[in-house]
């Protein structure tokens, strides 16, 4: 055994362990961690946002810029201040003209945005080409695959009775769904047990030295 | 008419201009959509900054109230200030408060890191207690999720392969080939969906958001 | 001598960078050999004498993107690239002045253009044809929107509240925009059966539109006395601290129908457990794919993608909103199309071309470019 | 009340203890179950194997933080311990991201300790960070002396024989991005298809699933795939003669096993009370 001597690993093996202490039931030694957690992870948000957009986007054009339509920049600032009337119940309506603009510009970016990353990208792979097709099996297994694409997109076909050929395709869709989600379930559930081992590693080898 | 009509106007205006300077890179249309993104982008600092404002009320009116576990909020308190006060006065030492000597990196690397990881790693103890309590077989679709499930969960691990040596090779065509095909179709359908809600959000026609 | 043959081939080319809003010219070189190693690109405009170094090309691609900002559209520029071989040094100049100019359309885009026009086309007219025939719209069922009624009065006989937990993002997601319009539903039984409510919320704009939404709700059922704003809270703006804050409510208050809808994360399995282990009836919803398969394991009904974004349309049962969806769809048949004909096109392609003629295969590899 | 009806209103604490003394024995007792090698993995490890001896670069790019840690860094490990055995130069890249660095910086130590002969500046180089997200990607494709200047220490790249000679992807064999996000696509798009550098990728058990398609395209070389994926890695190493340190995939591997089966059994027992006691309630 070979105990470590780092006091961070020290201060990092009490929390996760205070962490941990919530399995048995909620307790103060969680209730310090995740707190801290919290204060933490809010306080290294505001780092980067500071950081990674403010000073880039806002004060280094208004402060160092030349190009007169910097100061167009004050426009979005005035509106993004209206965010803070919903703290009063008077003027708390003031907050539908920064949503009034967010809502319709991320839904105009969405609109192409969704069509080049989402759309086109799954349709030109689901299209089978002649490498797709190139043994037998290869070949089987895309045949699969592109039912599958077709059967769930029939699933999501609203407006229509899920009867006759539509009701069979459709029902097949939902087959697919499963087995998808089954396969999605099992490899998230890998990732987190292989934290929970990353987690364990660290309190018996770098912290108590038990294993090597 | 101020609390209504304008802000639809506003997301139709937007919205549209939006779109259409997609298409033209030429100026000033092609800037447009750039200084839109930036507008979108300090108009959406600013409701996060809210999240962050609301935490920050929601523990000092604990505090300043007494409430049943207040001297949580401290820690809080604490923890905000540690992260960033290290944050600025790491940017002033070393003119970046990520260079990996700084305080802040320090800080995050030592503590939050280990606190984010064990959060996660939480999860694999409700899963299990999940397993046996809430992950049923009821019906023949839940059946179909939970044998593929227990398929790739087995095909991953070494005692798969020594279970049946093709196990490996199975769970790979599950992942390459069952699995491609649905999650290209849920994408397909979210996407669709995603767009038609865009449309009517930028016509009008969905406004709960206005409620 | 054979050597300089061979470099003497190399041409550069300079020409308007396409699809741009001008400032920017591109410089292509062809017939590089090989064993080049280096490329440095020189530019001058009229009036200079001397070229100025302005970067490096690729020697994979052979292209040099020039969009310095000194260059203005409609000037011509000319172009130097210095190949850099193991033993000597070759310049070889444009063969005419690049000159820059914006475009006023953008033609990489054309297949996004395309697809805009077609599916608006479709949403705007079914919209218009609901409106004239509202009767003769049609909505398949959607389960877990039905069974809001029965989880809401399974609630009330066991006289137990109802949650409703929305997700993790912030108003301008389209899920979270879907859960407002399902609380609505859900408010309107709930003051209907004169039953409790809790909504919690992440995001405090979400929680200020869930309170009109709400208290909108209360009065359609005819009981606005019956809203408390106090029903609506705001838990935190951090994911685990929301996740501990959820749980304990379900575990303290113990509620007969939670409503998990929105964007959820990893917290999703731990919601969904917890729900599960009070005995409550469970609906969910999200267009997170990655937590779908947590939610269908453990909860009583799932709202899958993007059956929870036509959520608005079956609950509401307007005709403009069931024409968009039906409108959507008739985008989905068109897309189905798209890629049988790419199917059929490939494999009748694919057979022609090993019989000796490659013209379908053309036709089939122009329409994969295209996308 | 039956057994089974105790059974399922067993307290869950209970299990959670099962699942700790499941994850725990296997650390302090290793089963030592075979490793099963999968192409994916051996592509991978083939690949940078034949880059032995031929006059070009591995540039491993760390682009995760410690959420995936567990998984992604053994990853890092293994690969510069390949290299390092092999004298295959590398550049070790901090990622794309400020807060990735540090995971770069833990990685070069653990690998470190086995090889004393090795170089800094002539056999590997570490790069920091600059902003500039896939704009990085591009610009190393032009020059990696412009795009970084100097590496994390401070030296200017100019004056490492290693820098000095490999400066974009001509002398770069392969470009290995450890990522559970879409950073990896991210490389195919800019350095495989603007300038033709092969890319290998590994990635976290649950990103592995949407980047297969990658590889049946052979946009990846090869994929390391979670924490089995950086064990096939590390028995790769083993069998080849390689130094491999603490083999902490491996040994964390016998732990997955044992947590899988004790899931599926659990899943198993639930349901097989679920349908008893459902039953008995029919006929009653």
């Amino acid at each position: 055994m070979h105990i470590s001597t780092n006091p961070w690993v020290w201060i990092a093996a009490i929390l996760t362990l205070a962490i941990y202490s919530f399995l048995y039931k909620d307790n103060p030694f969680y209730k310090f961690a995740e707190h801290l957690f919290m204060g933490l992870s809010i306080g290294y948000g505001a780092v980067v946002l500071w950081y990674n957009s403010i000073i880039p986007r806002l004060w280094n054009p208004l402060a160092h810029g030349t190009s007169p339509s910097r100061f167009y920049l004050l426009i979005p600032i005035a509106i993004g201040l209206l965010s803070f009337g919903i703290f009063s119940k008077k003027y708390s309506w003031l907050i539908k003209y920064p949503l009034a603009f967010s809502v319709g510009a991320y839904a105009g970016f969405s609109i192409p945005v969704t069509f080049e990353a989402s759309i086109f990208e799954q349709i030109s792979g689901t299209i089978l080409t002649k490498q797709m097709m190139a043994t037998p099996w290869l070949a089987i297994s895309n045949l699969i695959m592109f039912v599958g694409v077709i059967t769930t997109i029939t699933y999501f076909y609203f407006s229509k009775h899920h009867k006759g050929l539509l009701g069979k395709s459709a029902r097949t869709g939902i087959v697919f769904l499963m087995l998808a989600f089954g396969a999605s379930f099992g490899y998230t559930v890998m990732a987190r047990i292989s934290l929970l081992i990353g987690r364990m590693q660290f309190l018996l080898h770098d912290w108590l030295g038990i294993i090597k | 008419m101020l609390k209504k009509q304008i802000p639809l106007a506003i997301t139709f205006i937007t919205g549209v201009i939006i779109v259409i300077t997609f298409f033209i890179p030429h100026p000033p249309f092609g800037r447009l959509q750039q200084d839109a993104l930036t507008w979108y982008s300090v108009i959406f600092g600013f409701t996060m900054l809210l999240g962050v404002d609301s935490l920050v009320r929601f523990h000092y009116r604990k505090l300043r109230r007494r409430e049943k576990g207040w001297w949580f909020s401290i820690i809080f308190y604490g923890g905000f200030l540690l992260s960033f006060i290290t944050g600025v006065v790491s940017e002033v030492r070393f003119g970046d408060a990520f260079n990996i000597n700084s305080s802040f990196m320090y800080f995050y690397n030592t503590i939050l890191i280990p606190l984010q990881s064990t959060m996660f790693a939480l999860l694999a103890f409700f899963i299990a207690s999940a397993s046996y309590r809430a992950f049923r077989a009821r019906n023949i679709d839940a059946t179909f999720l939970l044998v593929t499930a227990v398929i790739v969960m087995l095909g991953r691990v070494p005692v798969g392969y020594m279970l049946w040596h093709k196990l490996p090779n199975l769970t790979s065509w599950i992942l390459n080939v069952l699995q491609l095909g649905p999650m290209r179709g849920i994408m397909i359908g979210i996407a669709l969906g995603t767009v038609a809600m865009s449309l009517r959000l930028i016509l009008g026609i969905e406004r709960t958001y206005l409620s | 001598m054979i050597l300089f043959i061979l470099f003497s081939t190399i041409t550069v080319k300079a020409f308007d960078t396409p699809n741009d809003g001008g400032g920017s010219i591109t410089i292509k070189a062809y017939n590089v050999p090989e064993t080049v190693k280096k490329a440095l690109v020189y530019r001058k405009t009229e009036g200079d004498t001397t070229y100025t170094l302005a970067g490096v090309m690729s020697i994979l691609s052979y292209r040099y993107v020039d969009a310095d900002s000194t260059i203005k559209n409609g000037k011509p520029y000319y172009y130097r690239v210095d190949f850099y071989f193991p033993d000597t040094v070759i310049s070889v100049v444009s063969d005419s002045p690049g000159i820059a100019y914006a475009q006023w359309y953008d033609k990489s885009k054309t297949s996004s253009l395309i697809f805009l026009i077609v599916f608006s086309t479709l949403v705007l007219v079914f919209i218009q044809l609901a409106k004239k025939d509202p009767e003769g719209l049609y909505i398949r069922k959607i389960p877990a929107l039905d069974a809001i009624d029965e989880a809401v009065g399974r609630s009330t006989e066991l006289g137990k509240p109802t949650f409703f937990v929305h997700g993790l993002l912030g108003i301008t997601d389209a899920g979270t925009l879907a859960a407002l319009t399902i609380l609505r539903r859900v408010a309107k039984k709930v003051a209907e059966y004169d039953t409790p409510i809790l909504v919690t919320n992440f995001d405090p704009i979400v929680m200020t539109a869930s309170q009109e939404t709400v208290k909108q709700a209360y009065t359609e059922a005819g009981r606005p006395d019956a809203y408390n704003e106090k029903n609506i809270i705001y838990l935190t703006y951090e994911q685990f601290g929301y996740t501990a804050g959820v749980d304990g409510l379900m575990v303290r208050e113990k509620p007969g129908a939670i409503f998990l809808q929105g964007y959820f994360f990893a917290e999703s399995l731990i919601l969904a457990e917890t729900g599960h282990s009070v005995g409550a009836i469970q609906i969910a919803g999200t267009t997170a794919k990655e937590q779908l398969p947590f939610f269908v394991a453990a909860c009583d009904y799932v709202l899958i993608g993007e059956e929870m974004l036509a959520a608005s349309s079956y609950i509401g049962r307007e005709p403009v909103m069931l024409g968009s969806v039906k409108g959507a769809d008739w985008g989905k048949a068109f897309l189905m199309g798209i890629i049988g004909i790419g199917v059929v096109l490939g494999t009748v392609g694919a057979i022609l071309q090993s019989a000796g003629n490659g013209a379908l295969m053309n036709v089939f590899e122009k329409i994969l470019a295209f996308f | 009340m039956g057994f089974w009806d105790r059974f399922l209103k067993i307290d869950r604490r209970w299990v959670f203890l099962v699942v700790w003394i499941a994850v725990v024995i296997p650390l302090l007792k290793p089963l030592g179950l075979p490793t099963h090698i999968t192409p994916p993995v051996k592509k991978l490890y083939d690949y940078i194997d034949r880059m032995e001896g031929e006059d070009k670069a591995v540039f491993l790019s760390f682009d995760f933080d410690p959420s995936t840690m567990p998984e992604l860094l053994p990853m890092g490990v293994a690969i510069i311990r390949h290299c390092f055995a092999k004298k295959i130069p590398i550049i070790v890249y901090g990622g794309l991201y400020p807060q990735f660095v540090g995971m770069a910086k833990m990685a070069i130590d653990m690998a470190k300790t086995d090889f004393p002969d090795i170089v800094y500046g002539k056999d590997y180089v570490f790069l920091g960070y600059v902003p500039g997200l896939s704009l990085v990607i591009l610009s190393i494709g032009e020059s990696i002396q412009g795009t970084f200047g100097n590496d994390y220490f401070g030296n200017r790249l100019d004056t490492l024989p290693l820098t000095m000679h490999v400066d974009n992807y001509e002398k770069i064999g392969i470009v290995v991005d450890l990522s559970g996000s879409s950073i990896p696509a991210s490389w195919v798009a800019y350095a495989y298809q603007r300038y033709g550098c092969r890319i290998g990728c590994g990635t976290t058990a649950v990103s592995a699933a949407q980047y297969y398609p990658y590889l049946q395209t052979g946009q990846f070389v090869g994929m390391l795939g979670g924490l089995k994926g950086a064990a096939e890695y590390e028995e790769l190493l083993e069998r080849n003669g390689i130094p491999t340190g603490r083999r902490t995939a491996t040994i964390g591997m016998d732990a997955q096993s044992v947590v899988h089966l004790l899931i599926i059994l659990l899943i198993i027992l639930g349901n097989i009370g679920y349908f008893y006691v459902r039953r008995r309630e029919r006929r009653a």
